[in-house]
């Protein structure tokens, strides 16, 4: 019961709290910018449930899964031959930690003219934006390995690539997980900003549009949805760590913790 | 073999020379921090030595050979701990692509041999120092090396466990011919395993003697450990390294 | 790097892409290097990098202790788990309309907008970093008696160092994008201001020699970042020279 | 000063602040704010004791929420984002004129070899403007309305001006409203096939005002009324003075000198043109723009500056 | 004590009920896996019992006590890798507020004692495991606790070592009449070193016997085991754990 109590109560207690808040603070109020939050989920109702859906949603989370996609390949190959490989590390940590500063903003004019506005550009933007802290938290989780296990799988003869597969990228997964997610929540900014600049439909360009045409219950209502999006992806994203790094949480542990 | 450079460098080994037969059942003795472990990691190709060479089979070592096996002092970090205790013994044997069958009996057989049936699910870290130790013993036993590589594998555990496991690795050297390079502190578990002792000094480490062990085959917790030989050697082990002791007292780097 | 950049010189100058909106390198690099003598670009990078260092500086020292905090207390993680995995990705681009309403258009907007952004790397990072502590050592600490304050200085933080140092590398570069991006925006006077001029005047060349401003800074950034990291964390397997 | 005709003197210009004011301008930096640094350059504003401080922003609500949370005193916003932004009870108001922006901003290009040759052929086209839903397609559309094409029928994409050349010469998009100095930086490798796109608001439309919050009006009405009056003079400057404009926007732009010296200039008034706002908002309301016509517009130009 | 819940749950203590006098020295021996590292975290506070409670003069342990010194059995996991040995040495007593030259004092001595001069500087990941033991094992002297736990402290050193290592914890003993609480897998040792041996059995794990050593003090390696009295407790303890085997052979759990 307590712990029921704990698992879910627990983590719903301060959004609660302050969506109550929100929710009679701003009830009287008469500011265009802070509309009362009954507006604004009258907004998202309207708007989401299930009106846009098929037209914005669906896109923006292809768009979205598309580049995340790309981002989690790229991030986690490139950042295991940068870990693992000295030479390989000296040779492009300039060339990445150059394109990382690249304000992705600041690089739209150029990637609208390779690829176009739409989806394919919108999916090559959320790669580029989220590959960078996957690939730097791989990078460092495969540096971090313990070198007695690494010496364990070179003594019993395994291939350099089993050593990778079995030894090297298990031990680097919690370091991989926390830029995973912090990729996460990047991947979905970048997609706002991906619509900003190039859009035509998508989530981002819904609250945009909204924003630019005063209609800010619909802005916020738009932030909801993407509040709401974000918390999904990242519980379906915990719930996988959840079981992949089952064994972290008892390693780091390995205890009779009372609660 | 020197770590580091500059000032602070320490010598671990000087010269340290000795040859193993296929087959031989080679102990090694020494103080503590003499290089032992050093000298291992040499022969698995684990380190480059500074000077000199690792010579197996007339061949220079420069990488991990093959069909070695080498069970950790730090058990501990060289068991996955992502990897329950079957998968850890498995794990080098799928890698070498062993039928899946072959595996899974094998890892059975060892993890029984060292007592720990029952807990072949369990991970690692769920496992107490001396399970954890038998565990690593259990994988390289299950590999069946042709070089059997093992720093003071029985440290852990405790003295009825000790002969026990001392008598399987007896055992499955017999049977297998496997050549075992031992390291231990343990000066009667050195005299009762092995073909020869050999005794390194303190650092700047030399072999300081090799003793060869005449007695027979197979041995006897009991009546090898009555043999006066047994008791002969032991004692002159036990002299040579009090005598190391008082000509080179520990010495700081 | 060359190979890239011949790359792109051979591709401008024979027309694999249009040399209009891809000027070949080296009139960008012609560019950059008038452009860099300018005191305008100068002022613009010192405003960019002021609003930079000002919310690193915010985000670490909020970051790391929340972070400490959360990683190692269940009951805060679990209370603030949800918020902030609803909080975290709302963007900030989204919500520019209203911090402009607060913050106006200066340097405060940026700094703003570079808090929001930078804190979430750090944060994470800190928290798995202080999941990753080895129960053996905090167990050492706790039985010689380090408790409470001494605990967390003496175990928890040099143990999540690695950790928290990839969070920093990764905040201070994001904190740098957005630095730059937050006057390319919300205009100001920054180095993306500078940028989206270029642009919008239909400079391509200022306009990349301009970005190429922004990629030596990450640059710069990462590398003494790392320098400062090898030194910290020179103890760390990962940053231990292998014997000779 | 020369506006404010129609006002009783008392408005116009006796009353300005006692002392020396720094006001912001939220704009973007476009040519059509050159006005701006020429009433810098030429005093108008020291005149009315104030010091004008352009502030760059690149979009227009970001330009309305600046005027609104006050960080900046007024603001240069476009027509469309100016109704939408009342009808949303956004409070602010107007305070003078902005520009006129059929020669410099009204072309609709294609590419060389287009079969695309009149408004009417683009419909079922796509057709690559600015901003959607903002003045350049109401522009588009109403002018298409007039010329009886089916407006409703032409596909607008939204698309980067510096990048709107090369979409459309790759085919990305059919057709671009292009504004300067991109037409002249294209220097004729696109064919013209509309020449003012705005002619359906009328002639020489105006597009653009400045204005302030509300809250701010209020508060210094004296400000507001010396900028408004130092605009209005500044308009004329600038519609007088094209070369001290070109020189100006080669200071604030990065647009190279030959493009300066040879690109259209937009053209600046003094007049308010209440009618064409009015015409703007039914066109729309027309296409779905706004939900209905604002109430009172006449309203909106009761404090404004300039001649109604 | 149990770890874990449902079908999987290893009940690691049973029925272990003993009360250590202040200022005695106890020894524990019993089989790999049995629950003495457990037992001991659960004394140290670090482990809750999930049955019965561990008194500490009269005072339930729930949490660490103070001025109690650990030496655990993964030694290399307990000694920090980012400060040198001697900063791993001092820290405790740095958190204790102890004054600067005290502390360093402590340090050198405690670090001589364990045969360390000329370590002081380095980490721990430079030295050999022995010494990272020895390292622990001066840590926990350096503080001078009231109670000192220790895990199989010797289990990585040379004979010699070890013997010198025994007579050092012997005199600190004498000394500062520290209570101690030893396991180890060496019969030998708990007799030479215990006022007292407690035998735990086998998993679920009951005391078996608890042995008292009335040999007097001080003691000495060659005398002490000499000694008939000597002689007949080990062979005797041995015997207790050689009948433990074969009436309770290691089982699964
Ligand atoms: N990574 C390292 N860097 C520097 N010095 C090292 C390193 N590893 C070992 N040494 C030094 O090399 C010497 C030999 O170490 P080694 O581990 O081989 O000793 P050992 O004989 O195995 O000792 P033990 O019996 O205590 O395990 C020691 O003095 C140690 O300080
Ligand atoms: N974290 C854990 N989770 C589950 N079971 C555990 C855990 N730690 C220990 N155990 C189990 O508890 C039992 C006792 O372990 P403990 O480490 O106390 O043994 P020990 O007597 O110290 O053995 P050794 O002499 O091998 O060190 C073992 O059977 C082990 O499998
Ligand atoms: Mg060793
Ligand atoms: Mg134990």
């Amino acid at each position: 019961m307590t712990r029921a109590l704990s698992r879910f109560a627990l983590p719903l207690a301060l959004p609660v709290t302050m969506a109550v808040v929100w929710w009679f603070a701003s009830s009287g109020s008469t500011s265009v910018y802070y509309p009362p939050l009954r507006d604004d989920v009258r907004a998202f109702a309207d708007a989401w449930l299930f009106d846009q859906v098929d037209s914005d949603l669906v896109p923006s989370m292809i768009r979205f899964a598309t580049g995340f996609g790309i981002a989690v390949v790229l991030g986690i190959t490139m950042g295991t031959a940068l870990g693992i490989s000295a030479r390989a590390r000296r040779a492009l940590s300039p060339v990445t930690e150059f394109f990382r500063a690249m304000p992705i903003a600041a690089l739209v004019p150029a990637g609208l003219i390779m690829l176009g506005a739409g989806a394919r550009m919108e999916a090559a933007l959320i790669a580029f934006g989220s590959t960078w802290p996957i690939l730097l938290s791989t990078t460092d989780g495969v540096r971090a390995t313990d070198p007695a296990m690494v010496e364990m799988g070179r003594s019993y003869g395994l291939s350099r690539a089993a050593r990778v597969r079995r030894v090297i990228i298990p031990s680097a997964l919690p370091q991989v997980f926390a830029g995973l997610r912090i990729a996460l929540a990047l991947a979905l900014q970048v997609m706002i900003i991906a619509n900003m600049l190039s859009g035509t439909n998508g989530l981002g360009y819904v609250v945009l549009e909204a924003q630019r045409t005063f209609n800010i219950p619909g802005m916020w209502a738009g932030i909801l949805a993407l509040a709401l999006l974000g918390l999904t992806v990242n519980l379906v994203f915990v719930a996988v760590e959840h079981r992949v790094l089952a064994w972290h949480r008892g390693w780091r542990a390995a205890e009779l913790r009372n609660d | 073999m020197t770590y580091g450079s500059g000032p602070t460098a320490v010598e671990a080994i000087r010269d340290v020379s000795f040859s193993i037969r296929p087959g031989e059942f080679v102990c090694i003795v020494g103080p503590s921090g003499c290089g032992k472990t050093t000298l291992l990691k040499s022969i698995a190709g684990l380190l480059r030595p500074t000077h000199g060479t690792a010579l197996i089979q007339g061949r220079v070592v420069d990488g991990p050979p093959e069909q070695l096996a080498l069970v950790f002092q730090e058990y501990t970090r060289s068991l996955l701990p992502w990897l329950t205790v079957r998968r850890n013994v498995e794990l080098p044997l799928k890698a070498r692509r062993e039928k899946r069958d072959e595996c899974a009996s094998r890892t059975v057989d060892a993890l029984h041999a060292v007592g720990l049936s029952g807990f072949e699910d369990k991970y690692p870290w769920q496992l107490s120092g001396g399970m954890q130790q038998r565990a690593a013993i259990a994988r390289a036993i299950a590999y069946r090396p042709a070089v059997l590589l093992m720093d003071e594998p029985f440290a852990s555990v405790d003295a009825q466990t000790r002969a026990d496991l001392e008598d399987l690795l007896l055992r499955v050297q017999q049977e297998t011919g496997v050549t075992v390079v031992f390291v231990t502190h343990d000066i009667d578990e050195a005299v009762y395993l092995g073909h020869r002792v050999i005794v390194l000094s303190g650092r700047p480490t030399v072999v300081r003697e090799t003793v060869d062990v005449p007695m027979g085959w197979p041995r006897d917790q009991v009546a090898t450990k009555a043999d006066p030989r047994f008791v002969e050697l032991r004692t002159h082990v036990l002299r040579q390294i009090h005598r190391e002791r008082t000509e080179h007292p520990p010495q700081t780097h | 790097m060359l190979l890239l950049t011949a790359m792109w010189e051979a591709a401008s100058r024979f027309g694999v892409v249009p040399a209009r909106d891809f000027p070949p390198a080296t009139v960008i690099l012609k560019t950059f290097l008038e452009d860099v003598q300018t005191s305008s670009l100068l002022n613009s990078v010192k405003e960019s990098l002021s609003a930079w260092a000002l919310g690193l500086a915010i985000v670490t020292v909020t970051a790391v202790p929340i972070g400490l905090a959360v990683g190692s207390l269940r009951v805060l993680d679990r209370a603030t788990q949800l918020l902030i995995e609803l909080v975290r990705p709302i963007p900030t681009v989204a919500l520019l309309p209203l911090l402009i309403l607060l913050y106006g258009t200066g340097l405060q907007l940026a700094l703003v907008l570079v808090v929001l952004a930078a804190f979430w790397p750090l944060l994470i990072q800190t928290i798995y970093g202080v999941r990753d502590v080895d129960p053996v050592t905090l167990d050492t600490g706790r039985s010689y008696g380090l408790g409470g304050v001494r605990q967390y200085w003496h175990i928890v933080i040099p143990s999540s160092l690695p950790y928290v140092a990839t969070g920093m590398r990764l905040a201070a570069t994001i904190a740098l994008v957005v630095a730059i991006a937050a006057s390319l925006i919300a205009g100001g006077s920054g180095l993306g201001a500078a940028i989206s001029n270029a642009a919008g005047s239909g400079a391509s060349d200022l306009m990349y020699a301009r970005i190429l401003v922004a990629g030596l800074l990450g640059l710069a950034v990462t590398t003494v970042f790392l320098r400062l990291e090898r030194r910290l964390l020179r103890w760390h397997h990962s940053h231990r020279e292998v014997p000779a | 000063g020369s506006g404010g005709a129609d006002k009783p003197p008392a408005a116009a210009g006796t009353s300005r602040p006692a002392e020396m004011t720094d006001v912001g301008v939220a704009a973007s930096a476009i040519a059509g704010v050159a006005n701006l640094f020429l009433a810098q350059e030429s005093d108008l504003f020291k005149a009315e004791n104030l010091n004008v401080e352009p502030d760059f922003v690149k979009f227009t609500p970001d330009i309305v929420a600046a005027v609104v949370g006050g960080s900046d005193a007024f603001g240069h916003i476009n027509t469309a984002t100016l109704l939408q932004a009342l009808e949303a009870n956004v409070p602010i108001q107007i305070v003078s004129p902005g520009y006129v922006g059929e020669a410099a901003e009204s072309g609709i290009y294609v590419a060389k070899g287009s079969t695309i040759t009149s408004i009417r052929d683009l419909e079922g086209k796509r057709i690559g403007v600015a901003g959607l839903k903002n003045i350049q397609q109401i522009a588009i559309m109403a002018t298409a309305g007039e010329a009886g094409a089916d407006p409703t029928k032409f596909e607008f994409v939204e698309i980067a001006v510096p990048t709107m050349v090369t979409a459309v010469e790759r085919g990305q998009v059919d057709a671009v409203a292009l504004p300067e100095p991109f037409v002249t930086l294209a220097g004729g490798q696109l064919t013209e096939v509309v020449d003012n796109m705005y002619e359906g608001f009328g002639s020489h439309p105006l597009i653009t005002y400045y204005i302030t919050s509300d809250r701010y009006a209020a508060d210094h009405p004296e400000v507001v009324r010396a900028f408004g009056n130092a605009m209005v003079e500044a308009q004329d400057l600038a519609q007088q003075n094209p070369d001290r404009v070109r020189k100006a926007v080669a200071g604030y732009t990065e647009i190279p000198e030959d493009v300066v010296g040879r690109m259209a200039l937009p053209s600046w008034t003094t007049n308010l043109q209440p009618a064409t706002l009015e015409r703007q908002a039914e066109f729309l309301v027309e296409y779905g723009f706004l939900k209905q016509m604002p109430a009172d517009l006449d309203k909106l130009f009761a404090s404004a500056q300039g001649q109604q």
